[in-house]
């Protein structure tokens, strides 16, 4: 194990950023969102929960895919370069850890996406453990221990103090420089937190009844409509939700040709997956039912049983009217069934 | 309150008045409401304290076309404005809802509580100005008018401007704040300042639609920037351009319509002040076209689709200064 | 701000049909120069520019965007260039609130007997863009040459 | 993809000497969708109108870009030569690379290169035209004349010699209007009614003019030239088609307490009553308020003595449902209420009168037979004070009264001078005043007689206050020409009041989506070009209800107002500008803002069921009619959903233009 006192933080971070590019938890008016280090940016690693989610970093909102040029009548076509530079990922708490591994099953399966594995391949990933569980926090229930997260470097912020430790050759290599360490005040801190996320509200969420079997069942529940009746449809929780990861390619007419690029899309829309024909979920109370089935049903069905829900509470913390995944596990799980 | 309203709808359902109300309804935790459409049955969920935050004014347009008879709506008084300008613009039925004013008193956002450093909220307890919250990690006192709304902070004043009936007593939040204040220190900057500002502030945009979605005004069958025939539809801001383009656009399909109910910032997921924008139409349109305040009544004219024979050019925008 | 020598600006002017247009081409008619840059978009009045048209032009390259209609009172549809004062006023004041420089946009009214004042007009307008220099702030660097 | 062809003219060398126009051909070739591009001399002419002909044909075009002269030159002479090889016109754009660009640079490069953005800004925009058709629709050959004064009379009579039905709809039981009253005109002196009465004889007997006296609008839908009409006929208590007008019933009526408005109240009438002697129907009216039989279910002395038969107090008002082609607003006005001015005593004393209380007092078939007696006592007066602009010219700020000038009040005013005297040389008249107005054909000829020929005595000032002492009236005032205060004891003051819209005209307006500026007056489509035309389609105006005037101008805006409504029912059918706004019913929120900005009342709502993405159900659309659309835009920019669009100049269209100019 390793240590850097929290106050040599940027003189390390500054180091670092001389050769590969650091995205972390930045301070923006009062948001705190993974960034882009710069020396002088204002780091907070102490955030339990960043706005939008780390997946940014792989996955970004808007990506450039192809770019068509037209001269007169003839048009020629331009591939966009992968992003093949090294980057270092720092701060992701075991949430939004676990959600890589979600999204690597849907970006790296067939169909293969080169966009996201360039980014995925060159990243090294430093975790920091949670010591402040809030009340929106149910990690837990998706088999996420945010007191030991994994990726490359797994730390710790114990008393101003950052612990370190890797679990990679290429984490071991980034962290080699610091100081060593014992890890006593590490166990200390995890024993603690666990005793802690024991009396978390949502500890305990029952998660029977969401798989495969039981689809139909779900689907055609009554409680759909009283659920999503507050939805306003927006993308909040879809945005802010680091296992989503629809995405709509669009053309842009710069006016000499076409960007071809492709960005976020929410299920929660109205236009979502809109076709020729028109859309086929067309009330609120459908999309909203896709998106919840998607995360509890649908996708465990497909991926041995792995929810596409990491449990990280931005969509309980974000959602404008208070609606969220909790609320529908527990009108669904277990055996809770209509009628 | 909440006992004495929940009596006053039981009633008027027991009169056959109506048997839905449009009210907000208890969730996981004491802080979060929920709007909901509750029947007689569903009254126990009915929650009405100071977390009722939600402008619940605009869920009735889509409820007009299922109402046969008439439907209860619980409106505050700064939700009563935004009332008023939807019936304005036909899209409810003034026939088809029963208003209870309820009182307010200010609400409280639990976001400036977690604001403050706090975490594991577990509970509040209102003392008059004081709250005690209860954490995972210990207890806290923290000022009410601290942790107030923003929009409470602007408050509209205690009237409903829309009735049948009201329960409770309520408050002016304001404390003689002048809602202007940022408005015209943003004016006072350099063109360059505000540039930067505004820059900060809207790179953090991810176009979720909240602000647009919950806002009153917003309320097009279909958005021009979901119309992709338009021109400007897009599902993301690929750039600078296109986060300036949506936040001017749609501050400028709300202005004079906006009645400044502060739905916009309260609901941003990245605090982005968006009720900025819109009160500088409000504080344009006031300083050139006199004052006027959207929803006051229903039935007013707006001043973008009004105008007078003396009106001020547009030049006078650059002539008043500090504009570059 | 950094000036190319090989800049020219994209000038916008939209001209309602019945005056500005019509001075426009008397302007033309009398041989009242003024820079190629500007080139004109012509509606039935000075009420059907919508906002959204300015924006776009922004978007797409222009550095500057003018409208032109019938003087207030004179207005072939009688109201129309009242509604466009007031619309402009509201949007220019937004547009100089997030930081951009209220000199791109402007409004003048120019009657069909106002050829001379069209030309002088967009003679300043030109001007007054050359010295404003490429408008950066309202860009969209996909619209813009490579 | 579309196939367009692009034509460049030269103009002679207008053109070819700053654009290089073979070049501009050349590189519009290649812009896609162009399958034909080629110039020509002079493509006006008849070898380059079928120059674009062929290519129409031979290559199929679906679009035509004409870069030439400016489009308010030929875009009418193309669009024909387009109809002519079979393509709808409306698919032809001009490029102006003539007046906007050829003759305002002297540079061939610069000159070619803009040239070629203008003209690739028209394929830009024809690529997103859509063929459009004009709508037609059928006329109704009749006019609605509202108010029978003079100027509503002689519209009618103007329109109904060209051989179309007029109706004249009067809310008071006769035709004559405000003219009727008056004794003497300005500046002849000849009277008022020995030119009037010929007039409304003539409107009564003329085969295609029918009156509906006594009768109220209740309600007008449609559009030019297929208005439809609701009058309601109020009851008069009297049988039209029995009365013979002898007026035994108006002699013998015991209810004496009806105030006689002919004569301004100055004098009670029977509650059955005929307005006045030349009244037109010559026929009697009962007031049901005095009548007698109403208020106590007895009397019925009229029904008793008419022998004809004709009092029916059975009689129910009546509604009347018409068609019309074109209605004519003749609303008239009337004097404002003098007691707001009570610094000027009206309301104190019997023996301050307006000015039209002064005509019938001066009438002889006045109260006083024409003989000017005061009406407090029936003496004569010796000292008459005229006081000018009563509520004309205020300022904007002042509580009460106009901003305009009356216009008609200085000239009666000489008139009532010279005229009492000319019959009472003994009476001393004075006149404060703020300014003499008097343009018009010998008019201030008229108004130096009074002052210099009858010795009227004019003051330049305003008159402070009017207090009444004993029989006088105490007249204090400023004579600003020799800065004195002036004190005049007179036995009368007369007071010029300001004339105002009638106050049927706004409710009237709003029936008719006509607009009215903030006097109430009604505005006129155009204020130099369209004056006899209201804003909206098929409404014309006549008389004092545009704005203030005397009879020579009432009487030829009248007869202005007559030839537009000839002009409108000669034509078989209307052909629409087909370049209107149209609503997308899917996108439509019936939010009602368009409707509001429309100049014409072209939008109205209504529910209609729709079946779309976003809603499938009953709403709330606006629905334009074509027929009065005048294709401004105003409702688009109003709109924000983008619902409402305009045919010819659509947000497409106008985008696609922005983007090829700024690319």
């Amino acid at each position: 194990m390793k240590k850097l006192l929290l106050s040599k933080l940027d003189e390390w971070l500054t180091t670092l950023s001389e050769t590969q590019r650091i995205i972390l938890p930045i301070k923006q008016t009062d948001q705190v969102n993974f960034g882009v280090y710069a020396p002088g940016a204002e780091v907070s690693l102490e955030t339990l929960r960043t706005v939008k989610s780390a997946k940014d970093a792989f996955f970004p909102q808007v990506e450039n895919m192809m770019n068509f040029r037209s001269e007169g009548k003839s048009i020629s076509v331009e591939t966009v370069p992968l992003e093949e530079e090294d980057f270092i990922l720092i701060g992701v708490r075991g949430c939004d850890e676990k959600s890589f591994e979600i999204l690597d099953r849907v970006f790296l399966s067939d169909p293969f996406d080169p966009f996201y594995a360039a980014r995925r391949k060159h990243a090294t990933i430093v975790t920091l453990a949670c010591s402040r569980p809030d009340e929106n926090c149910f990690c837990t229930n998706f088999g996420v221990d945010p007191t030991n997260p994994k990726g490359d470097v797994t730390s710790w912020i114990v008393d101003g103090t950052l612990y370190l430790t890797g679990n990679t050759e290429k984490g071991e290599a980034l962290i080699a420089s610091l100081e060593d360490a014992n890890d006593e005040p590490v166990a200390a801190q995890q024993n603690k937190t666990r005793e802690i996320l024991e009396k978390l509200p949502f500890a305990h969420l029952d998660l029977n009844g969401f798989d495969g079997d039981h689809l139909m069942e779900k689907f055609s529940s009554s409680k759909w409509a009283d659920l999503s009746e507050a939805c306003l449809g927006c993308g909040t929780c879809t945005f802010v939700c680091p296992t989503c990861q629809c995405y709509d390619i669009r053309d842009y007419d710069t006016g000499r040709g076409v960007q071809r690029y492709r960005c976020w899309d929410s299920c929660m829309y109205s236009d979502f997956t809109l076709m020729a024909h028109g859309t086929n979920r067309p009330t609120q109370v459908e999309r909203f039912r896709q998106r919840f089935m998607h995360k509890l049903v649908y996708f465990p069905s497909n991926n041995d049983g792995t929810y596409s829900c990491v449990g990280c509470g931005r969509c309980l913390v974000k959602c404008p009217q208070n609606l969220n995944i909790v609320k529908v596990i527990k009108a669904l799980g277990g055996d809770r069934n209509d009628n | 309150m909440q006992r004495e309203l929940m009596e006053r709808i039981r009633a008027l359902m027991d009169k056959g008045v109506a048997d839905q109300v449009l009210a907000w309804k208890r969730g996981e935790f004491f802080y979060d409401t929920e709007p909901a459409i509750l029947t007689k049955d569903e009254l126990g969920e009915m929650v009405y304290d100071s977390f009722c935050g939600p402008n619940l004014s605009k869920y009735l347009i889509k409820e007009m076309p299922k109402i046969e008879n008439k439907i209860l709506a619980l409106i505050k008084p700064c939700d009563s404005y935004s009332l008023n300008q939807l019936i304005t613009e036909h899209r409810i039925d003034r026939d088809k809802v029963y208003v209870i004013g309820v009182g307010c008193k200010g609400k409280i956002d639990v976001d400036k509580i977690r604001a403050k450093g706090v975490s594991g909220i577990t509970g509040v307890d209102e003392n008059g100005d004081k709250i005690t919250v209860h954490t995972l990690y210990g207890d806290t006192t923290l000022d009410r008018k601290d942790v107030l709304l923003g929009k409470c902070l602007f408050c509209k004043g205690k009237e409903h401007r829309i009735a049948d009936e009201t329960v409770g007593e309520s408050e002016d939040t304001s404390e003689g704040s002048d809602r202007f204040e940022m408005v015209k220190k943003l004016e006072q900057m350099t063109p360059d300042e505000r540039f930067s500002f505004w820059r900060k502030e809207l790179s953090k945009c991810i176009r979720c639609n909240a602000c647009r979605n919950v806002c009153p005004a917003c309320s097009c069958v279909k958005c021009v920037f979901d119309n992709p025939n338009t021109g400007v539809q897009n599902k993301a801001a690929a750039n600078e351009f296109e986060e300036n383009l949506f936040h001017i656009i749609r501050a400028y399909h709300v202005a004079g319509r906006c009645t400044d109910c502060g739905e916009c910032s309260r609901v941003c997921p990245q605090g982005i002040p968006l009720h900025l924008l819109n009160r500088k139409f409000i504080s344009d349109i006031n300083e050139l076209y006199g004052t006027y305040q959207a929803g006051e009544c229903a039935g007013q004219r707006h001043p973008l689709i009004d105008y007078t024979q003396e009106d001020s050019e547009p030049s006078i925008v650059h002539e008043r200064g500090n504009n570059g | 701000m950094p000036m190319n020598q090989e800049w020219k600006p994209k000038i916008v002017a939209f001209c309602c049909n019945w005056c500005s247009y019509a001075g426009a081409d008397l302007a033309g008619s009398s041989r009242l120069s003024y820079p190629a840059d500007v080139k004109i978009i012509r509606i039935p009045c000075s009420c059907r520019l919508n906002p959204l048209f300015i924006l776009r032009a922004f978007q797409r390259g222009a550095d500057g965007v003018i409208l032109c209609g019938c003087h207030p009172g004179d207005c072939h549809y009688s109201t129309g260039n009242y509604y466009a004062r007031r619309r402009m006023t509201a949007l220019f004041g937004m547009l100089s609130y997030l930081g951009i420089d209220s000199r791109r946009t402007r409004v003048e009214w120019v009657s069909a007997a106002e050829g001379a004042k069209f030309a002088e007009t967009m003679n300043d307008f030109a001007k007054t863009i050359y010295a404003l220099g490429e408008n950066v702030k309202l860009e969209d660097l996909r619209c813009k040459e490579n | 993809m579309q196939k367009i062809g692009v034509f460049v003219c030269w103009c002679g060398s207008n053109i070819a000497a700053t654009v290089d126009v073979k070049a501009v051909a050349n590189a519009m070739r290649s812009e896609p969708g162009v399958v034909y591009s080629t110039d020509y001399q002079y493509m006006c002419s008849e070898n380059g109108q079928n120059l674009i002909k062929d290519a129409i044909r031979d290559y199929k075009l679906d679009g035509v870009v004409v870069c030439s002269c400016s489009p308010r030159m030929h875009e009418a002479t193309f669009r024909k030569t387009a109809l002519s090889a079979g393509l709808n016109p409306y698919m032809v754009e001009i490029a102006n690379i003539r007046e906007q660009c050829s003759w305002i640079h002297k540079d061939m490069e610069e000159g070619t290169q803009k040239a070629m953005v203008l003209a690739r800004a028209a394929i830009a925009k024809v690529k997103k035209n859509a063929p459009l058709t004009a709508g037609t629709t059928p006329v109704t050959k009749r006019a609605l004349v509202i108010g029978g004064g003079i100027a509503g009379i002689q519209t009618a009579l103007d329109v109904a010699d060209a051989g179309y039905e007029v109706d004249i709809v009067e809310k008071s039981p006769t035709i004559g209007g405000r003219m009727a009253q008056l004794d003497k005109t300005f500046p002849t002196l000849d009277c008022s009614a020995c030119i009037l009465t010929p007039k409304m004889v003539e409107a009564n007997q003329h085969e295609n003019i029918h009156l509906i006296t006594y009768a109220e609008l209740e309600n007008v839908s449609g559009f030019v030239g297929n208005f439809t009409a609701r009058i309601k006929k109020k009851a008069r208590y009297v049988d039209e088609t029995k009365c013979t007008g002898c007026g035994i019933c108006t002699e013998k009526c015991p209810s004496r307490k009806g105030l006689n408005a002919f004569n301004m109240g100055l004098n009670t009438r029977g509650a059955v009553y005929i307005p006045f002697a030349q009244a037109i129907p010559n026929v009697a009216v009962i007031d049901t308020e005095n009548c007698l039989h109403f208020k106590t279910g007895k009397c019925g002395i009229c029904q008793k003595n008419c022998s004809a038969g004709a009092i029916n107090f059975e009689q129910k008002e009546e509604i009347l449902e018409r068609k019309y082609g074109a209605i004519i607003v003749a609303t008239g006005f009337r004097p404002i209420d003098a007691s707001a001015f009570d610094e000027y005593a009206y309301t104190q004393s019997k023996d301050v009168v307006t000015s039209l209380e002064l005509e019938r007092l001066m009438n002889a078939a006045g109260p006083t037979g024409g003989v000017l007696l005061r009406p407090s006592d029936g003496e004569h007066p010796k000292e008459i004070v005229f006081i000018q602009c009563v509520g004309s010219r205020c300022s904007k700020d002042a509580a009460k009264g106009k901003e305009y000038c009356s216009k008609i009040c200085c000239m009666y005013t000489a008139k009532h001078a010279m005229l009492i005297r000319e019959k009472y040389p003994d009476t001393n008249v004075h006149v404060f005043y703020i300014d003499v107005r008097t343009p018009g054909k010998n008019f201030d000829e008229f108004y130096r007689r009074a002052a210099e020929q009858y010795g009227v005595d004019y003051i330049k000032g305003m008159v402070g206050k009017v207090s009444v002492e004993g029989k006088k009236l105490h007249v204090q005032g400023s004579d600003l020409i020799s800065n004195e205060q002036v004190h005049i004891d007179a036995d009368l003051v007369v007071l010029a009041t300001a004339i105002e819209p009638d106050p049927t005209a706004r409710s009237i307006g709003t029936m008719l989506t006509a607009s009215m500026d903030t006097n109430d007056f009604f505005t006129e489509a155009h204020p130099k070009l369209r004056p006899v035309e209201s804003p909206t389609a098929g409404i014309f105006l006549s008389g004092v209800c545009q704005g203030p005037k005397d009879i020579p101008e009432t009487v030829a805006q009248a007869g202005a107002a007559a030839s537009k409504v000839i002009g409108l029912l000669s034509k078989k059918e209307l052909v629409g500008n087909p370049c209107v706004a149209h609503a997308n019913e899917l996108l439509c929120n019936g939010c009602s803002q368009c409707e509001k900005v429309c100049p014409y009342g072209a939008i109205t709502y209504e529910d209609k069921e729709v079946r779309g993405p976003e809603f499938r159900g009953t709403k709330r659309i606006a629905v334009v009619n074509e027929a009065i659309c005048q294709g401004c835009g105003a409702c688009t920019v109003t709109c924000p959903s983008t619902a409402m669009d305009l045919k010819g100049f659509s947000n497409n269209q106008i985008m696609e233009e922005v983007d090829a100019i700024c690319r």
